[in-house]
């Protein structure tokens, strides 16, 4: 079978998480999916407008469907944004790698997320928090443009906060009239905190140049290389290792990634 | 009833658009070959247009126009004719029977003429049958 | 995805007996994107628009295509009706399935074929349509007035009774145009100084009214609503402002010079007014004639001025106006001497043309009124009038008809009567046109109380014998050729457009015929309005007309211009050009092809791009045509727009 | 031309020492004698590595495009390269005051395959003279007639020598005046063959834009090429066909025939036949003397109300 | 190893032809490239053809799958399975660049099944080259002038004969279907000869550090100058037998559609540009560098070979002289 033609699937949920970040609820019309691991991606595509590779939100389960959280950014997104529940979507995957949680079991979590950056992590909580008891301590920051911006509002404010051990601290970079929680920029606001790095894995993902902050922040902050992972983002064809479009150095960020620790990000070039 | 040629029209909205309307409130009969795209001026057409109008299978394509000198913007339809002397002629160039392109000025009041241009393309059309050149495949 | 509405019109029977509309409106649902179709009988009628504005609301439409008549016909109706829906109504397309399919293809089948096609093409279309907001430009309040006769004051004067500031702009040094020439007026025979005057000194006099006269419009720039004249005044050499108008220049001026105004009939002085009453009151010194400038030392008139007004240095100076409406009334001339060699005018003086009748005529004219011949000051006998002079007659003159000449001549024929009681006048003619509230009556008086006698035929020429001019011509009705010996030959010459006419509609941007009349935007619906928005037409600049015509048209100009005057703004159709900053290079290929010198370039960043001002551009589109990297956009009718059509049209 | 290589290395060491250019554009010895790159001096002291021979045979007026950001250019000027900086100021794309045009006359450059060709080894010299052209390498030197190894591009120049300098390298030649003679042949093959011709000729397209971004008149920042709503990427035969349309008709009556695009191409698909065309016409319909050198006007932008109405009628 | 005398291939030819599409080096509008031999002899010249082996594999365009439908119904439809075809005249380089292209494209899981199903459907005649042509230089990437990789079967010209040799089974059943025109052979004389066949060499290539120079020195000023020099075109990627980059995308025909794959070239801007504008190689020399390094740096990391065959198409094709022969002697100038 040729991995570059999609199963057929409808779009049977739109949420809209942010005036440009919509998370689409996708079942391929076979009804079977490949189970997948959390941080893995999939090309969703909309037929005649193209396909983008796109983070899988949810936590697998055989029964749940697929989710996507999706920010309008190009044509194919941007034409996603004006889909309804009932349309066709192509999707094809998963693809990638994913968290090594399994070597993450005993010790303490601590997830960084900005924007839509929350997406693939997500998928990873969730999936953590299905395993609770394997971790000890598990921490969430999350930071947005502005409150309008915080994507998956009711698993911050409400579902991860009531799981025991979880706590969640939620900052903005420039508050509005009603916010009245703290307002800073995400790598600051996560310095101030003081998080312990001592057996704590650091989990972090967003835009960029938060994560480049991020990073130096952890490093600060006495978290190694090794125990810190980000996911990277790169314009994608294929998303099978094919077509050369995301190749970082040596590696292929659609086979080799998107999940990446901080010891590897040092390996590669900085063509990202 | 046969399959007709397919002719692909860009029509000045001031002057033929409306003279093919007066050969419609005129009744006068011509073939139903024809399909009309409206634009503001004949110096709007694009040789663009007409390239993709010969993809995707027209087997002829008009641009009509303003008589030079009518022009409601004074000046559309001279930069046509230029434009579209030399588009022409690259078109046979290329190995296309000039029959299936041309350029005309056809007023508001030439409701006659447009249903005779368009009679007489179509005949022309007929008589090369369909166009296979630069034409993708269907 | 889009949510396109598709209603197909059933015209009664117009369409759907040649077209199966329920057909159409099939094909219509099955294109992505249309999520309602429905057909009815008459969608322009106030139900139908309910219809469609309906569907809009539930279906929660982003594009409506209506299939009916031609957009020409009910673009608008659809438009405003999708407005009140609540849609923007440049989310409406219009497939022309009436006139350019059901009533020019009778076969049902392809006739439904092809109106298929037509709705999948304007589907496609309004997919990529954006919302559009209707341009907004400001309005100037004051209006320009080019010309100062009857028909310019006119104009003047009902925009500035309605409140607005008026210029005024007139060639000559004072107000008065041809009328001022005029001795009486027909069909009633006033003086028409008497009717003149008083208008004259009333618009002189107005608060909102600024005269610019000896003054010329050089430049024009600027659009609908905000026009920028550039006007320059040419040097009286007479301070105006420190002049009383005492006249005792003109008095003891020692050179005569043959003034414009006496047409040839009367000198005048080098300095001085054309007339007694001319307003305003104030000299003017014709260089050309005058003892000074040609380099002699004469200082007459400077000595004599008591408040010393004179100043040989004045200079052209130049003044801009801004207005938001302009009224072009620059009125006729008549056609000169030179095309009338047969007939001897310009060689024999006593040969003459109507204007010139009329200063001999005129009771302030050279002659005191008193009708003497050019030649020895005698008071003619006989006097041949010889119409269409150069009128009707596309070999040698002109086609058409000047229209004041059958009536100015009876007037002239019985003028002539009324002063030479043994006087005989002939008038030569080919049709008498009289269409005109008692005009036919006014030639029936001449022939039968002034016995003018009425020749229908040419005449083939003028030569003088001793003393006399013998004019030889045909009398068609009796087929007899006559020859008729007359002191005095008058010709009703052609009316012409007053030389400049072509120069200024170049300088305003409005289009002329081929004679050199302005064209009106329409003949019989908007015959006072040019193509260009903002500028309109009053008098004879048009097309020859009498006075009482002039003056109906220049009050209907003054309402055109008002009613845009009296608007604060105005909104544009918004189907104008765009530049899509980020893509232009620059190269500004666009502009040489704007025909309305709309795209100007703009400083961005480093770099130059195109910019259009939606307040010029027409939306002609020669700009996105020209456009090579597809910078240049033109809302409504964009590329992609027309490529998606040809698309459709090609499935 | 061999013997202004001094001169050239001269001025243009001059105006890089002196501070008048940031960069000088020539060209500089290539993996093998016979092939010099086009070459970017940054300061007085490269200007060595100039050279000037008949083997220079690539455009260079494009290149200022990007030179340009870094400063003033000075640049070594042929007929074709002047002709082409003249499209660019026309296009507001470059600015006069910013050049400094070394100019320098060209009988033509030689094209180094045909050369090795000819030779059976690579060319280590070449002399190009009005009549024939010397390929020298060690001993053998052999005298060949000019189109047996120029440059296509070369063969048609009717411009030696750029109308544009501010430093001259010996003297102008005089210009001619183009032929079409290529473009009358093809008109008068039948339509069938013209077809067959144009199909296998676009066939062989791969879509590399060398033709484009060689191309002097072809420097819009976005090219309509590249948007797939206008063009889109399939390369089936009608795609290419349309490809090549847009290509040759937005150059119309602003290519400057410097041949670029035809030596550019990988797969020597005939691309000057199709400007040259428009060219012809734009001479034969609009009365435009040397159609291909840069005017105030361009033809397509400009109009005569007496203007032949060329597509009427013709169809009957 | 067979022996087939050079009076018969054309009969040679037409039993290739016998099993599908055949395809060969041939001279059109003066210049040499793959067509469809027809009644033509390979044109067997020094050098390779102006385009490469993989438009026949890894074509230019190709339909990944075709769909008819609205926004809530849609059917995919993949094409059929590739005809059978053999291309005769392949130089080994290519052969080599395509078994490179390979390694990539058939990497498992997710094997591209259309190049593959093409693969299989190939019969790939290379004949050994007995003379350099200008642009060559395999033997400085480690590839022979008899070198056998990725062929089915090599072909060793002699003064009046080939050498066949079939390098695989799809290679063996080709002569075996030739059988009756080829003749026993001992000799191996053609072969050594093409095996000592002369190739320049390019300085700098065959360092073993030339991986390690290359990255040590990613900023190096040389890649701007490089920079200013290249026009940005595709010519060099396009016609590159090893570069395999593509790009797929979308066309609509009303309620039918295509998804396509094409060749991309990392030469061009916007090659790896984000929808959010963020753009990982947003200059010239960046995307100039990228290409370099991967084809002798990062290529062999993973695959253990150089992804340069030295094929010199390149060399051929590249308006302003910036090919990777070219660039490596300079590198190795501006490194020293």
């Amino acid at each position: 079978m040729n991995p570059l033609v999609p199963q057929v699937a409808t779009i049977q949920a739109i949420r809209e998480e942010t005036p440009d970040v919509r998370t689409f609820t996708v079942r391929p019309d076979d009804g079977r999916f490949p189970p997948y691991r959390p941080g893995q991606c999939a090309m969703l595509s909309l037929f005649g407008v193209g396909e983008s590779m796109i983070s899988i939100t949810s936590a697998w389960s055989p029964e749940t469907a697929l989710e996507f959280s999706v920010k309008r950014a190009g044509r194919v997104t941007s034409a996603l944004h004006q889909a309804e529940p009932g349309h066709k979507v192509g999707v094809r995957g998963p693809y990638g790698n994913s968290f090594p949680v399994d070597r993450w079991v005993g010790g303490n979590l601590l997830f960084v997320g900005g924007g839509i950056g929350l997406a693939p992590l997500r998928s990873v909580i969730n999936h953590c928090l299905g395993r609770r008891a394997e971790f000890g301590r598990v921490d969430i920051v999350y930071g947005a443009r502005s409150p309008r911006d915080l994507c998956f509002r009711q698993e911050l404010f409400e579902t991860w906060p009531s799981v025991a051990g979880v706590g969640v601290q939620v900052t903005v970079d420039a508050a509005d009239a009603e916010w009245r929680g703290p307002v800073a920029l995400v790598p600051p606001f996560l310095e101030g905190l003081k998080p312990e790095a001592a057996g704590t894995v650091a989990v972090t993902c967003g835009p960029p140049v938060m994560i480049r902050y991020t990073l130096q922040a952890l490093g600060r902050l006495g978290f190694p290389d090794d125990r810190v992972f980000t996911t990277l983002e790169l314009k994608m064809q294929c998303g099978v290792g094919k077509c050369g479009r995301c190749s970082i150095g040596s590696k292929y960020v659609c086979i080799d990634g998107p999940v990446f620790s901080g010891a590897e990000l040092k390996q590669l070039p900085a063509e990202y | 009833m046969t399959a007709q040629p397919r002719l692909v029209g860009f029509a000045c909205r001031w002057c033929s658009y409306a003279g093919a309307d007066l050969a419609g409130t005129s009744r006068l009969e011509y073939p139903a070959s024809v399909h009309l795209i409206r634009v503001p001026c004949s110096g709007r057409v694009d040789p663009a247009f007409v390239i993709r109008a010969f993809q995707r299978g027209a087997d002829g394509v008009l641009v009509a126009g303003c008589h030079p000198g009518d022009c409601h913007y004074a000046s559309g339809n001279l930069f046509a004719r230029r434009r579209f002397a030399l588009v022409k002629r690259f078109l046979e160039y290329l190995g296309l029977e000039p029959e299936r392109f041309r350029l005309e000025w056809i007023s508001a009041a030439e409701g006659r003429r447009f249903a005779e241009v368009i009679r007489e393309m179509t005949a022309d059309l007929e008589r090369l049958g369909p166009n296979r050149k630069l034409r993708e495949d269907p | 995805m889009p949510r396109i509405g598709a209603f197909i019109c059933h015209c009664g029977l117009n369409i759907a007996a040649t077209v199966d509309v329920e057909r159409v409106a099939a094909r219509a649902r099955a294109i992505p994107g249309v999520v309602h179709a429905e057909t009815y009988k008459y969608f322009c009628s106030q139900p139908g628009q309910e219809k469609i504005a309906e569907a809009i609301r539930s279906s929660r439409l982003d594009g409506v295509v209506v299939a009916a008549c031609s957009p020409s016909m009910h673009e608008a109706t659809f438009r405003e009706a999708a407005a009140l829906a609540g849609l923007n109504p440049y989310l409406v397309q219009i497939a022309n399935i009436r006139e350019q399919c059901s009533w020019v293809h009778s076969d049902r089948e392809t006739a439904t074929v092809k109106a298929a096609a037509l709705v999948a093409a304007m589907v496609a279309k309004v997919r990529r349509d954006q919302p559009l907001e209707p341009i907004r430009l400001p309005v100037n309040p004051r209006a320009l007035v080019i010309g100062g006769g009857v028909a310019g004051m006119q104009a003047a004067w009902d925009i500035a009774e309605a409140g607005h500031a008026v210029v005024v702009v007139e060639r000559e040094p004072n107000l008065g145009g041809r009328m001022a020439q005029l001795s009486e007026t027909f069909p009633t025979l006033d003086c028409a100084s008497c009717i003149l005057t008083p208008r004259t000194a009333e618009v002189a006099r107005h608060p909102r009214i600024e005269l610019l006269t000896w003054s010329e419009v050089r430049e024009v720039s600027g659009y609908v609503g905000n026009f920028s004249v550039k006007i320059a005044r040419r040097p009286a050499f007479v301070d105006w402002d420190r002049c009383i108008g005492c006249m005792l220049c003109q008095d003891k001026c020692p050179a005569p010079a043959p003034i414009a105004f006496e047409h040839g009939m009367g000198m005048g002085k080098a300095i001085g007014v054309s007339f007694p009453q001319a307003v305003p009151n104030r000299p003017v010194i014709r260089r050309e004639y005058c003892r000074r400038f040609q380099g002699r030392k004469c200082q007459v008139c400077a000595k004599v001025c008591p408040v010393g007004a004179v100043d040989f240095e004045q200079a052209e100076s130049c003044r801009e106006e801004k207005v938001g409406a302009i009224v072009v009334a620059t009125g006729f001339d008549v056609m000169p001497a030179a095309h009338f060699g047969e007939y001897g005018y310009g060689e024999y003086p006593d040969v003459i043309d109507s204007l010139a009748f009329e200063r001999l005529n005129s009771s302030s004219g050279p002659t005191g009124g008193v009708i003497r011949r050019p030649s020895d000051g005698r008071i003619p006998r006989e006097v041949v009038f010889i119409q269409c002079a150069g009128s009707r007659d596309p070999d040698r003159g002109k086609p058409y008809c000047s229209k004041i000449c059958c009536m100015y001549t009876a007037k002239h024929a019985f003028l002539y009567r009324q002063k030479v009681p043994d006087g005989q006048a002939y008038v030569f003619y080919m049709d008498i046109r009289a269409g005109g509230k008692g005009y036919e009556e006014f030639v029936q008086r001449t022939v039968e109380q002034a016995g003018a006698m009425y020749l229908r035929g040419r005449v083939a020429r003028v030569y003088p014998e001793d003393g006399r001019l013998l004019v030889e011509g045909v009398d068609t009705l009796a087929g007899t050729k006559v020859e008729v010996a007359a002191d005095l030959v008058v010709l009703a010459t052609a009316v012409l457009p007053r030389e400049g006419a072509r120069d200024l509609a170049r300088t305003l941007k409005i289009a002329a015929d081929e004679h050199g009349f302005y064209s009106e935007a329409h003949p019989k619906l908007r015959p006072v309005e040019t193509m260009t928005r903002g500028i309109f037409l009053a008098g004879a600049a048009q097309a020859p007309r009498d006075i009482a015509e002039t003056v109906a048209q220049a009050s209907a100009a003054a309402a055109k211009a008002l009613g845009l005057l009296t608007r604060g703004e105005l909104a544009a159709d918004p189907l104008v050009a765009e530049v899509d900053e980020a893509r232009c290079s620059g190269c500004l290929v666009c502009r040489h092809v704007c025909p309305y010198q709309a795209i100007e370039p703009r400083e961005l960043a480093a770099r130059k791009v195109a910019s259009v001002n939606p307040g010029l551009c027409q939306g002609c589109g020669a700009c996105a045509a020209i456009c090579r990297s597809g910078a240049m956009g033109l809302h409504g009718f964009s590329d992609k727009q027309v490529l998606a059509e040809v698309g459709a049209i090609c499935l | 031309m061999t013997d202004h290589q001094a001169a050239l290395r001269d001025i243009a060491a001059k105006l890089l020492g002196g501070g008048q250019v940031a960069t000088f554009i020539g060209f500089r010895a290539g993996l093998d004698p016979s092939r010099p790159v086009p070459h970017f001096v940054r300061d007085a002291s490269g200007a060595g590595a100039l050279v000037i021979n008949p083997f220079c045979g690539a455009g260079l007026a494009r290149h200022v495009l990007e030179a340009l950001e870094d400063g003033p250019v000075g640049i070594l000027v042929r007929g074709c390269d002047g002709l082409g900086l003249e499209r660019l100021i026309a296009d507001g794309r470059v600015t006069r005051e910013r050049l400094h045009l070394v100019a320098v006359a060209c009988r033509g450059a030689v094209d180094p395959a045909r050369a090795r060709a000819i030779l059976g080894r690579i060319p280590e010299r070449a002399e190009v003279d009005a009549q024939s052209v010397a390929l020298i390498a060690g001993e053998e030197r052999r005298s060949v007639p000019r189109d047996s190894c120029l440059l296509g591009r070369c063969l048609s120049c009717v411009d030696p020598s750029p109308r544009l300098a501010d430093t001259w390298l010996g003297e102008p030649l005089p210009s001619g005046q183009r032929d079409f003679e290529a473009v009358t042949r093809m008109e008068r093959q039948p339509a069938e063959a013209r077809y067959a011709f144009w199909s296998r000729q676009f066939q062989r397209c791969i879509r590399c834009y060398a033709c484009r971004n060689v191309c002097p008149a072809c420097s819009c920042r976005s090219c309509s090429l590249d948007d797939p709503e206008l063009q889109e990427r399939a390369t089936g035969l009608a795609d290419q066909f349309g490809f090549h349309f847009t290509r040759a008709y937005h150059v119309a009556g602003r290519c400057v025939a410097c041949g670029e695009c035809q030596r550019a191409c990988p797969m020597k698909v005939p691309l000057s036949l199709l400007n040259e065309k428009f060219l012809k016409d734009i001479r034969d319909l609009f009365g435009v003397a040397d159609p291909h050198r840069p005017s105030a006007t361009e033809p397509l932008a400009c109009y005569r109300p007496d203007d032949l109405e060329s597509c009427r009628g013709e169809a009957r | 190893m067979r022996l087939l005398p050079s009076e018969r291939l054309a009969e040679f030819r037409e039993c290739l032809a016998a099993g599908g599409r055949l395809y060969g080096p041939v001279e059109v509008d003066g210049i040499v490239r793959f067509e469809e031999l027809g009644g033509r002899l390979p044109a067997i010249e020094p050098g390779n053809p102006a385009n490469s082996l993989k438009s026949f594999l890894h074509p230019q365009t190709e339909v990944v799958f075709d769909f008819e439908g609205g926004y809530t119904d849609v059917a995919l439809r993949v094409p059929g399975p590739p005809a059978a075809q053999a291309i005769f005249g392949v130089r080994p380089c290519d052969a080599v660049a395509l078994e490179r292209v390979s390694r990539v494209l058939l990497a498992e899981p997710f094997a591209d099944e259309s190049y593959r199903q093409r693969r299989e459907m190939t019969a790939i005649l290379t004949v050994a080259c007995r003379e350099a042509g200008p642009h060559c230089f395999c033997r400085s990437v480690g590839v022979s002038p008899a070198d056998g990789r990725g062929s089915d079967v090599v072909l060793y010209p002699a003064d009046d004969h080939y050498l066949l040799e079939a390098v695989t089974a799809r290679g063996l059943s080709v002569l075996l279907s030739a059988g009756a025109l080829l003749d026993p052979a001992g000799d191996e004389a053609a072969r050594a000869a093409c095996q000592s066949t002369p190739v320049p060499p390019v300085r700098g290539l065959e360092r073993e550090d030339l991986p390690a120079r290359l990255e040590a020195a990613p900023y190096h000023p040389h890649w701007e100058e490089l920079a200013r020099r290249c026009l940005g075109c595709g010519a060099c990627t396009f016609l590159c037998p090893t570069c395999y980059c593509f790009a797929m995308f979308d066309t609509v025909r009303g309620t039918r559609g295509r998804r396509s794959r094409g060749w991309d070239s990392c030469q061009f801007k916007d090659y790896a540009m984000m929808a959010g504008g963020h753009d990982p190689l947003p200059t010239r020399a960046s995307r100039i560098r990228r290409r370099f390094l991967h084809k002798l740096s990062r290529f062999p990391a993973v695959q253990g070979e150089s992804a340069c065959v030295g094929c010199g198409r390149c060399a051929a094709a590249c308006p302003v002289g910036l090919h990777l022969a070219g660039v490596l002697s300079e590198l190795e100038e501006v490194l020293r």
